[in-house]
């Protein structure tokens, strides 16, 4: 129930939002805000109230009531499909990402003068209900249904409020995702039907569809299908060509949500259906996937540095990042995988902070081109060093959670295949490359004599100072999230396990 | 029923020709008047295969069709004389080339 | 005290927080005392923690907490203390705080005072965890973290896009020897199961055995990081553009402590290294080839900072040179005499500049010698050090090095006979160390004086230039007590002649400074202005042409692939296929013309291809 | 007599009230009146299907069957004529004095689509078929005095003319070999021994009755008329033509399609299917980059015919009813219910205006900042087009797709996916222009005052009530799944 009234909560709270706009310009961000919230103490009250053993039991993926929460509905039984939620340590660590990153996401667009706030706060909180759900889903139609379902607010948000080129770029976002999303449906459909076929009847749910077998050539092609999907979203090379766009036009709030969260919601796909679902098919395929990972690793640094479009570097830098994310779940080992979830956290607070500097400075200075920027640190000097801080994650300076988990990936990686390791280490270093690149167009260099900018806020401040905070303890005390993850993983390789063989330290 | 005295395949041969001729006529012609002249050809050479398939069969189904055709023909025929009458008021031209404006 | 070892970087770190987080609030005495005073406080500890070592003699180890466990994987937030790390903890807060010291005065009329500090700061933290750490995880992040503030205090002065490159090439330059290093650290890790060192090189002790290919490359990956930290061939470019920063930056960070850290690295898994023989001969060679490219170019820069830079890339040079040879204490000796003279050297060319409106070029210096006494004092000291004229301190170290050099007796391979080789080597690079550095001691302070200093430097400037030059001095009485660290090497037992050319060599090169730059009476000109001189001074003034060539062969085609691909060009697939589209809508559009004839017909076109299709298939 | 009476009394019961109405225009012209008259017509009749249900299935002389199918269908053309009257009321106000004809051609045209979804034999396939359409090219013209429905019209009365008669001479030759109209007779003679000679026959009918339905279908190659009759045709009309003709026809394909045996002939599915992966392709390319609202919604329901189709395609692969007619009666109602939804909005947008429809895509520009609800409403519809989730054309998908994986129909699947991935654009493209901010001040922005869109409580309440049944139907199918799954054929 818990479960259920997280998504709703959301849900409700969105049609609030939109509704308070009658009251005033400013009331709907404020419910917004108090919204989440409330959806965040909600959880972590409950999370207060269970035994901190409960967090190390090892989920059986055969019993969601080993979870630590479930819920279980009749939906549509005609086809076995049932509303069935369920969290584990991993669901737990994404959602709590998830609802802290919306807190900033709404206050990242606090000072934005957008028309129809009601209508824009209840989009960022319907986007955030959709992502919540596809990391609760249990039942894969629901899974898909909720996949579906946050692209619509998330494309309203672009369309509506973003920048020039908005028309294309959502568009782009819309259409690829939505693309590979019928490629998903196609194997989530296919898999449900090979299960009808063997037992006779129809089920979408994770638990029964794990034990599904599924014969080998069709397994890869099913695989794939999850694969892309995921992969589209995560984004890995070479689809990843809508994000740059995306991320770009969306508003600032759009493009927080989007890099935080959203695209960890393709990893955790990765993570929580493509291998488990197939692991023979997965194993087949982790060379190519792993190339994957590193061109995307690379090209996206690659890309990064060329961009003169601020947003648009730090949208290629996700590419680049999000690579780790393929590498680590594709090695499949307990340090690659963690380092796989390190990074997505991480990666969640240090981008979303740099599209909410980008967006600060949109703002200021009307302009994303860094090359009418330059010297900004003299003006805004707090504003320059929370970027350095965050440029400095986003190049993995250890200490921030952003090195714990490439170096995590890279080191379970070297077990599996070093030369593969050492090609994507490589990302380390053109990682520095833009970074600093980033940090040298915007904010140092001369500065422009005759500009009047205002720094940095108290409540911009405040939400910069949760991120860093966040970051810093994920990379001096990154054990929590550890062991909050480990069951899971542990759960997952005893899925896995009979089938393929894993390497590395379990 | 006695059925039918001449073969039904030359029946048909006479039928589809005409079928082909109000085909040839909705494709080549340019006035309405004469398309609609054309289309009734086709119902009625369609009316035309009924009723000697059913005489072949020695059955009462094809005149009865073909009694359901000629009304349908009729119906057909006077909303669209209806219409030819707007068209002249509306588009000055019963040339169906002319009186043309939707496309895309 | 041993137990509050964890204080020792804790006290700079705070002291650096606060500084970012009142960001400049604080009056000037305050940030001053809190940068330099949490280094003091560091040293004493140090200090404190020194003499109850030196008693105790045991390693001690220090864990905080689990930094993250993923299966056996577990490196903590661990200290180890042995004798290594004590020299190395007393060289970079004794110095260290003798430079933020200086630093209090150098930087007064500076804007940013604390945001200086608070980097300086933070480098001296992370400095310390580097040699505290128990595990290559843990050093690894100091060694990151002093790269970061080294990119940072280059970059110092932002707004001069030049020091913006120089602090990016820093840092980059050095990221593809740390990531080397990472690399293997992956390696050791898979192999070995464990990053902390002590268990580590013992594991791989037993493991492995001399001249296994593994510990070889692992050895290899190491190095790679060492010689980007500490600016060997091939990854020394970027320290000489690093003078960028401010004066006592290029003292603390690029030449007494962080470029180091290398040397610190390799001395620090010398097992390792010794299970690797070839990857030891190749550190000698690094460190050979690399002593000797430096002298030649620190030889023709103009640059006070610049000769400073090349002569510490070279000096490092020297110290790799030693552990290539197995000389660990030596190596490590000559790391700290060298922390001394040439953080003096610094201190005293940031003097002069500080003096000299900014001025670094050497040939618009001259006659400073009465101007600015103490300076000179400073760096005649610093100078005879460097050049290790008898008994000052640099005279010992390298004098050991060398003597090492020459009695390489190795098993395998070109160890066997390289020895003299090396040695004559490092005579060669000895000879022109002295000859550069005194060439720079007659230029500045002799001859006619060509620009006037408008200040002369306070007590908190006076004060740390002469610890230094008394550390300078006395430096090489020290015994470092690092026997019970390194595996013993035997006495030296050469000829009386090695010995005395090894003293002699300087002498000869401080003469033909003196012959060349001060009596001019040595014909030089003949030779430098001739094509061939001029040829080579430009060769070697642009560092023997390396910085083109790694622009030529890697900054070039990365910017320009980089430039090129801005555009997305993945996306004219995907742009392909939306025109695929977008063709395909333009041309069924045209068939719907709206002619109702044309409709008709393509119904019988319909009809003709239905009857095809099923006549075909069936 | 009396049963066979209960088994049609819904088609009773609108002939009686289309009587009544002729009669009631005949005496006195009166719009309110008329509308009532038709609006109660509708309603009695939907009611009628109650004592209908109780008897069915009910074969009523050899030409109709009342069964638990065709009151289905019924009941999904009362209610789409149901709607289209309640919205014709506002949309005709404006537009000229004498309405009332408009009611009683709903109600004759609704009458012969409900006599085809009946229909068992020819010759009742052949009146519904016509009554539907005669009533419709009248309804076409009817109530707008401009070029363009007038054209309209005349292009759909020839082409449709065209293609019942192509439609006829192949039942002939059909007759003329097997000697039986009836639906089952048919497939019952098929299965005998057929000469050589006369198969060439069958084979020309089969082809000429399926060029008839293929083009009041509008597959592929034969549904060049779609987009001209659907611009040309006044809004509600045009929802009207695409629910309820398209619907009745299939439904009566359907029923022809299992009576008549068809899906054993390997021949004529792999035909079909050919036929359908054009209609996917073709109908989604040519909506690509359209600017006309009713064009685009006429070329997009030439793709969703083309999805349709597969289910007759599954049917043939598995050789059993089962879930290939769930599957194709819900996407039909789907369909239905979407079109309808997103006809009546914009029905509602050009209610306020006299003459010509606001159909462009520019008229619709920044609809979203003066009309939030009316734009959001929109949006479902056309979400629900593209089969987004949350909507009934999701579900409806889901079973397209669900009924294709059964079959192993990978290359329709292919083309349903790039189908669908092209659709996204020109739907969402509708999405994007009515959130554009500025209306380019020209060819619409005049037309259109930003505060003359006022819904009546009528069109309120028609609209949310379709917005509803999308969404409920959406997130909640389970009630209509069972039902459409015991629909027995």
């Amino acid at each position: 129930m818990l479960l259920l009234n997280l998504i709703l909560i959301l849900l409700v709270g969105g049609a609030i939002a939109w509704w308070s706009e009658r009251l005033g310009t400013h009331w709907p961000r404020l419910v917004a805000v108090f919204v989440v919230l409330v959806d965040l103490l909600y959880l972590l009250n409950y999370l207060a109230g269970i035994p901190i053993e409960q967090l190390s039991v090892v989920p059986a993926a055969s019993d969601p009531s080993s979870w630590l929460l479930a819920y279980q509905l009749d939906w549509i039984p005609r086809f076995g499909i049932s509303f069935h939620l369920a969290m584990d340590g991993l669901s737990l660590v994404l959602v709590l990402l998830t609802l802290v990153l919306g807190v900033i996401s709404i206050i990242s667009s606090w000072n934005e003068k957008n028309d129809r706030q009601g209508f824009f706060q209840a989009n960022i909180l319907w986007t955030l209900a959709g992502v919540i759900g596809v990391f609760l889903a249990m039942d894969l139609f629901l899974f898909f249904l909720f996949w579906e379902v946050m692209l619509v607010p998330m494309y309203l948000l672009i369309a509506i409020w973003g920048h020039e080129g908005k028309a294309y770029a959502s568009m782009k976002f819309f259409i690829f995702t939505q693309f590979s999303g019928l490629l998903m449906l196609l194997a989530i459909l296919a898999l449900a039907i090979l299960h009808h076929s063997a037992t006779g009847v129809y089920s979408f749910s994770y638990f029964d569809l794990l034990s599904t077998p599924v014969e080998n050539g069709m397994a890869h092609w099913l695989m794939l299908g999850f694969f892309i999907a995921f992969v589209v979203k995560l984004p890995g090379f070479p689809f990843h060509t809508w994000l740059p766009d995306a991320h770009t036009q969306a508003p600032t709030a759009g493009s927080v949500i989007l890099a935080g969260i959203l695209l960890k919601t393709g990893a955790y796909g990765l993570i929580r259906f493509t291998v488990p679902l197939f692991p023979e098919a997965a194993l087949d395929f982790a060379p190519i996937a792993m190339f994957l990972g590193i061109a995307g690793v690379i090209y996206g640094a690659v890309l990064a540095f060329s961009q003169t479009d601020f947003k648009r570097l730090v949208a290629y830098s996700s590419v680049s990042h999000m690579g780790f994310v393929l590498l680590g779940v594709f090695a499949w080992n307990s340090l690659a995988l963690q380092g796989a979830v390190m990074q997505m956290v991480a990666h969640g607070f240090s981008t979303a902070a740099l599209f909410m500097i980008a967006g600060a400075l949109q703002q200021r200075l009307h302009t994303r081109d860094m090359r009418e920027m330059g010297g900004l640190w003299h003006h805004m000097p707090r504003m320059g060093a929370v970027a350095l801080f965050f440029a400095l994650a986003s190049l993995g300076m250890p200490g921030v959670g952003n090195f714990v988990a490439e170096f995590l990936v890279l080191l379970g990686l070297f077990a599996v295949n070093p030369w593969m390791t050492a090609a994507a280490a490589l990302g380390l270093i053109t990682a520095a490359v833009y970074s600093l690149i980033m940090m040298q167009r915007a904010f140092y260099g001369k500065p422009k004599a005759d500009l009047v900018v205002a720094d940095f806020g108290w409540l911009e401040m405040n939400a910069m100072a949760i991120m860093i905070i966040a970051l810093i303890w994920l990379g001096l005390y990154p054990q929590p999230v550890l062991d909050m993850v480990q069951p899971v993983l542990d759960s997952l390789f005893s899925v896995v396990s009979s089938n393929s063989i894993t390497v590395g330290a379990q | 029923m006695e059925g039918l005295i001449i073969p039904l395949n030359h029946v048909l041969i006479v039928a589809a020709l005409l079928f082909a001729t109000g085909l040839a006529g909705l494709m080549f012609r340019r006035n309405v008047i004469f398309i609609l002249m054309s289309l009734e050809v086709m119902l009625n050479s369609a009316g035309l295969a009924f009723v000697a398939a059913g005489a072949a069969w020695a059955q009462a189904d094809g005149q009865v069709i073909f009694m359901l055709i000629l009304a349908v023909a009729a119906a057909e025929v006077s909303v669209g004389l209806g219409l030819v009458l707007q068209v002249q008021k509306r588009f000055k031209t019963l040339d169906m080339d002319h009186a043309q404006k939707l496309n895309g | 005290m041993l137990q509050n070892i964890w204080l020792i970087p804790l006290l700079p770190f705070v002291s650096s927080v606060l500084l970012i987080l009142t960001a400049g609030r604080l009056p000037r005495r305050l940030i001053a005392i809190m940068g330099a005073g949490s280094v003091g406080l560091s040293a004493l500890i140090v200090l404190a923690v020194g003499m109850q070592f030196m008693e105790l003699q045991t390693p001690y180890s220090l864990t905080l907490w689990v930094w993250m466990q993923v299966g056996n994987f577990a490196p903590g937030f661990s200290f180890y203390i042995d004798q290594l790390t004590v020299v190395m903890l007393s060289v970079i807060t004794g110095v260290g705080f003798l430079i933020h010291l200086y630093s209090t005065e150098f930087m007064q009329d500076d804007s940013d005072y604390s945001r200086y500090f608070a980097y300086m700061n933070m480098f001296v933290a992370a400095m310390l965890i580097l040699v505290m750490a128990d595990n290559l995880l843990l050093l690894y992040l100091g060694w990151e973290g002093v790269g970061v503030c080294s990119y940072l205090l280059v970059g110092f002065w932002y707004k001069d896009p030049v020091n913006g490159a120089a602090s990016r090439k820093a840092f980059v330059v050095t990221r593809v020897g740390d990531t080397a290093m990472a690399l293997g650290l992956f390696l050791l890790f898979t192999e070995l199961g464990t990053l902390q060192i002590q268990p580590m090189l013992e594991a791989a002790n037993s493991r492995w055995v001399t001249g296994d290919t593994i510990p070889a490359i692992a050895a290899l990956l190491l190095l790679g990081g060492a010689v980007g930290k500490s600016a060997q061939l091939p990854l020394h470019t970027w320290l000489p553009d690093a003078m960028a920063g401010p004066t006592p930056v290029s003292a603390l960070i690029h030449a007494a402590t962080m470029v180091t850290a290398g040397v610190y690295l390799i001395a620090r898994t010398h097992g390792l290294f010794l299970l690797a023989p070839d990857v030891l001969m190749l550190v000698a060679l690094v460190g050979l080839f690399t002593l000797l490219l430096a002298a030649f170019t620190a030889l023709n820069q103009t640059d006070i900072k610049r000769i400073l830079a090349y002569s510490t890339i070279s000096q490092i040079g020297y110290m790799f040179l030693a552990l290539g040879v197995g000389a660990w204490s030596a190596g490590i000796f000559h790391l700290m005499t060298h922390a001394f003279f040439k953080a003096l050297l610094f201190l005293g060319a940031g003097a002069v500049v500080h003096c000299l409106h900014h001025e670094q070029n050497i040939f618009k210096m001259g006659g400073l010698r009465s101007k600015l006494p103490i300076v000179f004092w400073s760096f005649l000291i610093g100078s005879a050090a460097l050049a290790a004229l008898p008994f000052t301190s640099g005279f010992f170290s390298k004098d050991q090095i060398l003597l090492s050099a020459f009695e390489l007796h190795g098993t395998t391979g070109i160890s066997l006979w390289i020895g003299p080789w090396l040695w004559a080597g490092g005579l060669v690079g000895a000879i022109l160390t002295a000859i550069y550095s005194f060439r720079l001691v007659f230029i500045v302070f002799y001859g006619e004086a060509k620009t006037e200093p408008d200040r002369q430097p306070g007590w908190r400037m006076a004060a740390p230039l002469s610890l230094l030059c008394i550390l300078s001095l006395i430096g090489g009485y020290f015994v470092l007590p690092l026997a019970s660290v390194f595996p013993t090497v035997a006495q030296h037992q050469v000829s009386h002649l090695v010995e005395g050319i090894s003293i002699s060599i300087p002498l000869i090169g401080v003469l033909i400074a003196w012959l060349v730059y001060y009596k001019h009476s040595l014909p030089v000109e003949g030779f430098t202005e001739s094509s061939l001189g001029k040829a080579l001074r430009n060769f070697w003034y642009s560092g023997w042409a390396m910085d083109k060539l790694y622009d030529t062969i890697i900054v070039k085609p990365y910017t320009g692939t980089a430039n090129a691909m801005r555009g997305e060009w993945l996306d004219r697939i995907y742009h392909g296929i939306v025109s695929l589209c977008q063709g395909s809508h333009a041309l069924l559009s045209r068939t719907q013309g709206g002619k109702m004839r044309w409709y008709a017909t393509s119904m019988v076109f319909g009809l003709i291809i239905l009857v095809t299709l099923l006549g075909w298939v069936s | 007599m009396e049963t066979g009476i209960q088994a049609l009394l819904a088609p009773l019961v609108v002939s009686i009230v289309a009587l009544i109405l002729m009669m009631q225009i005949a005496f006195k012209r009166h719009a309110i009146v008329s509308w009532l008259l038709g609006c109660t017509g509708f309603i009695l009749a939907i009611l009628a299907l109650k004592p209908m249900a109780d008897i069915v299935p009910k074969m009523v002389t050899p030409l109709l069957l009342s069964d638990q199918y065709s009151l289905f269908f019924s009941a999904l053309i009362l209610f789409s004529g149901l709607i289209t009257t309640l919205l014709a009321k506002d949309y005709l106000q404006n537009r000229r004095g004498e309405n009332e004809e408009f009611y009683l051609l709903l109600l004759l045209s609704s009458l012969g689509a409900m006599i085809l979804v009946s229909a068992t034999h020819v010759a009742s396939f052949l009146l519904g078929m016509e009554l539907l359409g005669v009533a419709l090219y009248a309804l076409i013209a009817y109530p707008e005095r401009g070029q363009l429905p007038l054209e309209a019209a005349i292009k759909y009365l020839i082409l449709s003319g065209a293609a019942s008669a192509i439609l006829l001479f192949g039942f002939a030759l059909i007759y003329a070999v097997l000697g039986t109209l009836s639906f089952v007779g048919i497939g019952q003679a098929l299965t005998q021994p057929i000469l050589e000679d006369q198969q060439l026959l069958i084979l020309l009918g089969t082809a000429m009755v399926f060029t008839g339905i293929g083009f009041k279908l509008s597959l592929v190659p034969f549904h060049m008329w779609t987009p001209d009759v659907y611009q040309g045709a006044p809004v509600p009309v045009t929802g009207f033509l695409a629910t309820v003709s398209k619907g009745a026809i299939f439904a009566a394909l359907l029923r022809l399609f299992i009576d008549a045996e068809l899906y054993q002939y390997q021949g004529l599915m792999l035909s079909l299917s050919v036929l359908a992966i054009a209609s996917m392709l073709a109908g989604n390319l040519l909506a690509l980059k359209q600017d006309n609202l009713k064009r685009i919604l006429a070329y997009s329901s030439i793709a969703h015919i083309g999805y349709l189709f597969i289910t007759l395609i599954v049917y043939g692969v598995l050789q059993q009813p089962g879930l290939a007619v769930e599957a194709a009666t819900f996407y039909l109602s789907a369909y239905i219910i979407t079109s309808l939804a997103a006809f009546s909005l914009l029905s509602i947008i050009s209610s306020n205006i006299s003459e010509t429809d606001l159909d462009d895509i520019s008229h619709i520009q920044g609809l979203f900042w003066r009309q939030p609800m009316l734009a959001l409403m929109l949006t479902i519809a056309l979400l629900s087009l593209a089969g987004i989730p949350l909507t009934v054309g999701f579900i409806g998908k889901f079973y397209i797709f669900t009924a294709g994986i059964e079959g192993s129909l990978w290359v329709l699947l292919a083309a349903l996916i790039i189908g669908s991935g092209i659709s996204i654009y020109y739907y969402l493209r509708i999405v994007f222009q009515m959130t554009m901010k500025e209306p380019a001040g020209g060819s619409g922005a005049a037309n259109m005052d930003p505060n003359s869109v006022r819904l009546s409580v009528l069109s309120k309440f028609v609209v949310w009530l379709l917005i509803f049944m999308m969404l409920y139907l959406g997130v909640l199918p389970q009630t209509l799944m069972e039902y459409l799954g015991g629909l027995s054929l």
